[in-house]
């Protein structure tokens, strides 16, 4: 398992070499990147910011968890950007490996959307006239 | 008792601050603390929603807070 | 749109900046490669055959009708291996990228999924004591 | 007419040849093709499946063949 939370640009290639298992046949990986636009407004850039320490042991948890729901998982590498991001920067980076393919669809989507629900990171989307932390009101 | 308490995103910015002391009973639990935050801080109620961690983990409301804890509040988290 | 079949090894970062996309949030990659066991068995390498020209063809219209059933699709990239695989080798990579997660995921299954039962690409697996072209029998 | 069939992974390990030239009665169908292959070689009736491809896309069994289509036969296919 490899859990990491940087502020430098991610290393796709290093998540998924860290998931490389000759006993699996499947890799699934997603990729957050910085999108151009957010609800209907254009998006200059991006500031995320993280509780370090129980960022990292959220993240470790929610790849405990997937490997409890699929005993079957080999390799999980998780990589999370942090700091000041452009458009089309990689933000998150998971990446899993499993003998069969339908796992790892599975484990990697309950992953990220796990991360997404109680890892501690804070997004704040800059635009030309403003900025807003993302979801922080109704 | 005196308890730490570090902030994030917005709430560290309706604060003013990244960190913040606040004073409660003895053994006074999340829910306590909830409390007295949305008492001094008012716009913490607008937030959708404002959960208090204790060393790393999601506190319930009934847990009971010690000075040594370490405490933060988590509003609505975005990362991914 | 990127279709590609080749005998040389695949190159995963060139699939992933081909579906890079600043209005694209999400990229779901899969990576199928070469087990060291199937059915129990000890597999020592795997060669695959392919009827090239319908492969390609194939492999488009699964694209195709990949965006057809999800048109917020932005970019697809698919690169298939044939000829001879040693154990851990990539076999094949499928990317997709969109606005939003939760498609990249279903667009890229189902990409693979039905890559597995049209495309005419062959694998005969090596054992130490003889082959087999899998699926052909019941 | 004679048709040309393209043969891969184990059709051409049974046949014995990456191609085999069919004898058919002039506007054969698909199914007229799959009956006289399936009377040539019996070994084709143990495989899980065997379709006909007509330029590059499956053919229905109805599908009607002409000399210079690109005809191949798919057994089970095992990419991904």
């Amino acid at each position: 398992m490899q859990i990491e939370l940087t502020d430098q640009p991610i290393d796709v290639a290093a998540a998924l070499a860290a998931v490389q298992d000759d006993g699996a046949g499947a890799v699934n990986t997603f990729i957050g990147t910085v999108r151009n636009q957010s609800t209907g407004k254009k998006v200059v850039r991006l500031d995320y910011e993280a509780y370090d320490k129980m960022a990292l042991h959220q993240m470790r948890r929610v790849a405990e968890l997937a490997r409890e729901k699929w005993p079957m998982l080999r390799q999980v590498a998780i990589t999370h950007r942090k700091g000041r991001l452009e458009i089309g920067d990689v933000a998150v980076v998971v990446a899993v490996s499993t003998p069969h393919r339908a796992e790892s669809f599975a484990a990697c989507q309950f992953i990220i959307d796990t991360i997404k629900q109680v890892v501690p990171i804070w997004k704040k989307e800059e635009y030309e006239d403003g900025s807003v932390w993302v979801a922080a009101h109704p | 008792m005196k308890l730490k308490i570090s902030l994030f995103g917005i709430t560290k910015e309706i604060v003013g601050s990244p960190e913040l002391e606040v004073s409660t009973a003895e053994n006074a639990t999340v829910a306590e603390l909830q409390t007295e935050l949305a008492r001094q801080y008012p716009r913490f109620a607008e937030l959708t929603s404002l959960a208090v961690a204790v060393n790393s983990e999601y506190a319930a409301p009934d847990q009971l807070l010690r000075p040594h804890d370490e405490i933060a509040l988590i509003p609505p988290v975005s990362g991914g």
